[in-house]
């Protein structure tokens, strides 16, 4: 056991893993945190709590993250290197694993020139695989970065990290992988899959260098809300790729926000079958009410109870 | 070499508006170059303000020089007698340049004319990009040659990041992504395993300007 | 009614503009009193410091006639000089003169009507918009 | 104060009496007048003479002719530089007729008018300064490139006249695209034969150096003194010395293989060419069945369809007169541009060769082993016409695509020449300098410009040996030096001129101690600088406008000059 969280341990167990994603308020509003804490308690075995994604000003993840203990929920606290230098970071990680919190997701983090601050100057002392590097060294050898004296305590940790088989180049991507692996991560999320072949191909890729061996690997999911939203995703957003059947599923249907649900089910269940995808992270983007609608009729409810 | 940009001329007539003769000095290195502040720029620059000024009703008189280069001691110096003459000076070479005059001339006003971009390649005539950033400490071996301080928006030394899609950066839809160019490269010279490296995080703070004012000291060379 | 004649500096593209200024002296066309024709190799050869120049020294308005595009005997020299008059345009907004005061028109060698006409226009143009107010 | 001498022209009474005498009454007035003549038509050879003698005196800064138009003085006294006492360069027109008297509303303005060009004239001319001339040798050494039928012809062409050429050809032989050909569509020859005779004579010919296999690698210098390194096979290199450099590397052809267009009853033009060619007997076999049906099919591939025209045009007749064959020959347009084509065009549809005139392409499918084409003729005279023809035919003949070599855009490089918007080589100007490149002293011809017949290519062969010869037959090229000029002192390397001028006259040079140009890298070298090589110069002043760092002035119109124009001394 690295930090012994509820996540980890479902991984131990050789278990379907099941995780969601919640975005913090834009500003202190607590009553938000609760009322998608609610949404998600009991339909996933941890959930993401975002760092100002797509650098748009939020309640920090940290913060998100304790609250979210409080209330009886397991948090994955990304932590970006977008904002914070090596200092801020590690100071950060003794904060946060002060306060309970035992996942920690790995991110360079999106462009600060994507968000409501494009005046800002970006930090990017580390990237996110000297990141990993550098948490796994204060968990596991009890030393900060480049540092040789100890640490006062245990950071207790479980790592994670994300990875995107949808960017490019593609035949890297899965040796991208193994340098998150050599770098220390436990845990990878991907970017949401609409694409199963490419995703497959790739899974493929991972596990022809053993990485799945190595590390845990949850397969991201977003379920479509409309065409137009599919449109703008595919058409928009880098790293993200829609197949044009997909596409014209939800255009075509009558009810695209049940049809996007239904694909996304359907997606889970064929992730479910390949070989090395140890769970799937649910982004229910500002949708997280239909968390419990997808992990039920994906057959994943009830969530274990681990010790 | 020095990438420079003129900066707008409305913003250098309000620096220039308490004064009514100045010096207009370019400078005959990097900025000549980069068509930024050579001497057909100083000329240009000098009959605009000069042309605004007088619309305003506030004659401005503007003397043109060119040194060679605008960073050495001495050709700064070879300016005194016409300095003197002025009430300031717009200085078109790059920011060194400008500082160059601000040490010898302490009593004197000194603007930049010009915002200095980048250290930069001619990538064909009238079209330059940032290739360096004088981190302190050149990665290039480590990368085939292509620089991802100065050419990745978020200065990866791991990457490429999520965002790259068909060769190109998300940032910028028209810069190619750094590291897939990286990755072109280690692959066409059969160096690829430089990739499969994690490259250990970069010591900014001693190496770059992070560390405060660098300097360069030739013990050697030192008279 | 004013008395102001406005002061177009003319420069004129050996190939095409200037044998068009002769063609329009053959054609008896009527030209504005106050033009200065100047004549040039190319338009290439018009650096943009002479458009600013012209306007600083004293005229009210500059106009280039050079050859049609794809049809400079310098293969691009009309080209570059478009290039040197947008620059000559963005620097004539930003201190507040009106663009138009530098104008390029192409035309062939045989355009005789349609440089008497543009210069004529050009004035009747700078007449409405008055003297030059950056001149010194 | 400079003395200036002046001539009035009145241009045969154009410039009236009055006007001239108060034009006259003002120029006499004047400080800088030496003296003040009047002529009636200066541009005559008496007036001329006259005026010769007036200038023999000496001791003027310049001479200003009031009259009419430059334009209509400046040939007269080309031809006379060499007799006139004056630099050519000092003198300058003062257009009074076409920029004053013939444009200003009333006599007075012109009047006005005229003084003020007069006064601006005499300022640009005390602004002017003469300018040289200067001549380069030439030695009768000329490089082509290419031995295929332009080139080969070109080289046989210099070589009666003297002039020694080094023939460059990357293929093991000589002949190029001509080898596919077997007959002239417009002469009674065997194409081969005749080349055969052609290819023997350049062999033998001792004014011919001939290098197979064998391409350009770099080329340094200018007009006059070309350095061509070239490469044979075995790595070696040579440099020849040439005064000038003809490109004739012809095109190449590429032909669809996609779909029916590989069936093995679709063939392109030279297939046929070389059937005909061999074909013995009373009937064409081909794929094993008698030829009583074929189909040419024109346009789709080639923008301009003039070469594939004729060689259609050529074989069909053949076809239907030796051969018992029926023709159809679809086209967008047939071309008949080429000389003697109108001819073979109406003998063709007098023998039978039918012509389809289409819009929509043809469709093509196969039908029991033959090739179908249905075609909707748009110049069918009544629209139910136009409903699809369906040809049956046993081999349709299509066009090959012609495009540029691979080496034509390297060639272009290494020649610093330019190449045009679909990848040929292009011409300094389409109408006047038809095989001039953009560079002085380089010279494109044939296929390597656009894809022609050989007929063309021999008129252009010959238009370009004329062009060398014309130019080395002096033995010298002489120019006057009103040329761009760099201060190397002032040159900050930017690499702006070179890039931008349109001849390729400008190179970045080292300069030694002295500033003595020296041609190449020595280790001595002091600085780099561009330099303008100045017989390649055209004086534009395309560069002299670009230098960032005003380092490039034109020597017959400097900055004091335009601004004296502009009415504005500084």
């Amino acid at each position: 056991m690295k930090a012994g969280s509820n996540l980890e341990k479902v991984f131990e167990k050789k278990l379907f893993a099941v995780t969601g994603e919640l975005g913090p308020p834009k500003g202190n509003d607590v009553s938000v945190v609760k009322r998608k804490a609610e949404l998600l308690k009991g339909y996933v075995d941890a959930v993401n709590v975002t760092d100002n994604q797509t650098a748009i000003v939020r309640m920090s993840s940290i913060a998100t993250s304790s609250l979210l203990i409080q209330m009886g929920l397991e948090p994955v606290m990304q932590m970006t290197t977008r904002d914070r230098n090596r200092i801020a970071i590690q100071s950060d990680v003794f904060g946060a694993t002060a306060l309970g919190i035992k996942n920690m997701l790995c991110l360079t983090g999106d462009h600060h020139t994507f968000g409501n601050q494009v005046d800002a100057k970006n930090v990017h002392d580390l990237d996110s695989i000297q990141l990993i590097d550098c948490v796994r060294t204060m968990r596991d050898q009890g030393k900060l970065l480049g540092g040789e004296e100890k640490i006062e305590g245990e950071v207790k940790l479980f790592i994670g990290a994300a990875e995107n088989p949808f960017a490019d180049p593609f035949e890297f991507r899965a040796v991208r992988l193994g340098k998150k692996v050599a770098a220390g991560v436990n845990f990878i999320q991907t970017q949401c899959i609409y694409d199963m072949n490419r995703f497959k191909e790739w899974m493929k890729m991972v596990r022809d260098r053993g990485l799945h061996e190595k590390c845990h690997i949850l397969a991201g999911v977003t379920p479509l809300k409309s065409g137009g939203m599919a449109r703008y995703m595919a058409k928009n957003v880098s790293g993200i790729i829609i197949p044009d059947e997909i596409i014209d599923r939800v255009v075509k249907s009558k009810k695209p926000a049940e049809e996007g649900i239904k694909i996304c089910v359907e997606q889970i269940q064929e992730l479910r079958e390949v070989e090395g995808v140890h769970g799937v992270h649910i982004m229910a983007i500002e949708w997280e009410q239909m968390t419990s609608k997808i992990t039920e009729m994906a057959g994943l409810l009830p969530r274990p109870k681990v010790e | 070499m020095i990438k420079a940009e003129q900066k707008p001329i409305d913003e250098i007539l309000k620096y220039l508006d308490p004064y009514n003769k100045i010096l207009l000095s370019g400078c005959g290195a990097c900025v000549t170059v980069c068509q930024a502040g050579g001497e057909k720029e100083v000329g240009l620059l000098a009959s605009g303000l000069r042309m605004a000024r007088q619309k305003i009703g506030k004659k401005l008189e503007v003397l043109e020089a060119t040194p060679a280069r605008q960073c050495e001691p001495e050709f700064a110096l070879e300016m005194s007698e016409t300095i003197e003459k002025v009430e300031a000076v717009l200085s078109v070479a790059c920011g060194v340049g400008v500082q160059t005059l601000v040490r010898h001339f302490p009593k004197m006003p000194i603007f930049p004319g010009v915002n200095t971009t980048f250290l930069g390649e001619t990538i064909t005539h009238g079209v330059w990009e940032e290739r360096c950033q004088a981190c302190g400490n050149c990665v290039l071996e480590k990368t085939g040659g292509i620089c991802p301080i100065s050419r990745c928006a978020k200065q990866l030394l791991n990457g490429p990041c999520g965002g790259s899609s068909k060769g190109k950066c998300e940032i910028k839809k028209e810069a190619d992504c750094a590291w897939q160019l990286i990755y072109d490269r280690l692959k066409a010279l059969n160096q690829l395993y430089k990739m499969e490296e994690v490259i250990p995080a970069k010591r900014w703070g001693v190496e770059s300007r992070d560390s405060g004012l660098r300097r360069i000291v030739r013990e050697d060379l030192k008279v | 009614m004013s008395t102001f004649d406005p002061k177009i500096i003319a420069f004129c593209c050996d190939q095409s503009g200037y044998p068009a200024a002769d063609m329009a002296g053959t054609l008896k066309q009527k030209l504005p009193k106050n033009v200065e024709i100047v004549r040039v190799p190319c338009a290439g050869r018009i650096e943009t410091i002479y458009l600013l120049k012209a306007l600083e020294k004293g005229a009210d308005g500059v106009l280039v006639f050079a050859c049609f595009e794809e049809n400079c005997q310098f293969l691009r020299g009309n080209l570059r000089a478009k290039g040197r008059l947008s620059y000559a345009h963005r620097m004539l907004e930003k201190i507040g003169l009106e663009k138009e005061r530098i104008e390029i028109c192409h035309l062939a060698t045989n355009s005789g009507a349609k440089l008497a006409e543009t210069l004529r226009r050009k004035s009747e143009q700078l007449k409405k918009m008055g003297p030059n107010p950056g001149k010194i | 104060m400079p003395r200036i001498g002046i001539f009035i022209d009145t241009l045969q009474g154009s410039i009236p009496a009055p006007f001239q005498k108060k034009i006259s009454d003002y120029v006499k007035k004047l400080p800088e007048t030496a003296f003040c003549l009047e002529e009636e038509n200066l541009a005559s050879s008496d007036a001329l003479n006259r005026m010769g003698k007036a200038l023999e005196a000496g001791g003027l800064d310049g001479v200003v002719i009031i009259g009419g138009s430059p334009k209509r003085y400046e040939t007269s006294f080309q031809k006379l530089r060499h007799s006139l006492p004056v630099n050519p360069y000092l003198f300058a027109v003062a257009n009074i007729r076409e920029q004053a008297l013939w444009v200003m509303a009333d006599e007075e303005t012109a009047f006005e008018k005229a003084k003020a060009i007069i006064s601006k004239t005499i300022n640009t001319i005390s602004n002017s300064k003469p300018i040289e001339t200067q001549s380069l040798p030439l030695k009768p050494e000329v490089m082509i490139l290419g031995g295929g039928i332009a080139g080969i012809s070109i080289a046989q062409e210099l070589a009666s006249s003297g002039i020694h050429v080094f023939l460059v050809e990357k293929e093991p032989d000589l002949g190029g695209k001509a080898l596919e050909l077997y007959r002239f569509y417009n002469r009674p020859l065997e194409v081969q034969k005749w080349m055969d005779e052609k290819i023997s004579d350049v062999k033998k010919n001792t004014q011919i150096t001939l290098f197979t296999r064998t391409e350009l690698k770099s080329v340094e210098g200018h007009l006059g003194r070309f350095q061509a390194k070239i490469q044979g096979s075995y790595e070696t290199e040579t440099i020849l010395p040439v005064s000038a450099i003809v490109v004739a590397t012809g095109y190449m052809t590429r032909h669809e293989t996609q779909g029916i267009y590989g069936h093995k009853r679709v063939a392109v033009l030279p297939e046929m060419e070389k059937l005909l060619a061999e074909a013995t007997g009373p009937s064409l076999d081909w794929e094993g069945k008698k030829l009583e049906m074929v189909t040419y099919l024109l346009d789709g591939v080639n923008e301009d369809i003039k070469v594939d025209s004729i060689n259609a045009v050529k074989q069909a007749l053949l076809l239907q007169e030796a051969f018992e064959c029926q023709v159809a020959i679809l086209c967008k347009d047939v071309k008949v541009a080429a000389d003697g084509m109108e001819r073979l065009y109406r003998k063709a549809r007098e023998k039978g060769v039918l012509f389809f005139k289409y819009e929509e392409a043809p469709k093509l499918s196969i039908v029991n082993g033959q090739i179908r084409v249905d075609v909707k003729d748009t110049a069918a005279i009544q629209k139910m016409d136009q409903w699809p023809v369906s040809i049956l035919s046993d081999l349709v003949v299509t066009s090959e695509a012609f495009v540029p070599t691979p080496e034509t855009e390297r060639l272009s490089g290494v020649l610093k020449i330019h190449l045009g918007s679909r990848g040929f080589l292009m011409e300094d100007n389409p109408q006047l300098l038809r095989v001039r490149s953009n560079r002085r002293g380089i010279f494109v011809a044939g296929g390597c410009r656009f894809p022609q017949e050989v007929s063309e290519s021999l008129i252009e062969a010959r238009a370009a040996a004329e062009e060398v010869m014309a130019l080395l037959s002096k033995g010298a090229y002489s120019y006057d030096l009103a040329v761009a000029e760099v201060d190397p002192k002032k040159c900050a390397v930017c690499y702006t001129c070179p890039r931008l001028c349109p001849h390729s006259a400008i190179t970045v040079e080292r300069y030694g101690e002295k500033n003595v140009y020296i041609t190449s890298g020595t280790g001595q070298d002091k600085w780099g600088a561009a330099k303008v090589d100045p017989a390649s110069c055209y004086g534009c002043g395309i560069c002299v406008a670009e230098c960032p760092a005003k380092a490039i002035t034109l020597r017959h119109l400097t900055d004091a000059q335009i601004y004296a124009q502009m009415g504005l001394m500084e």
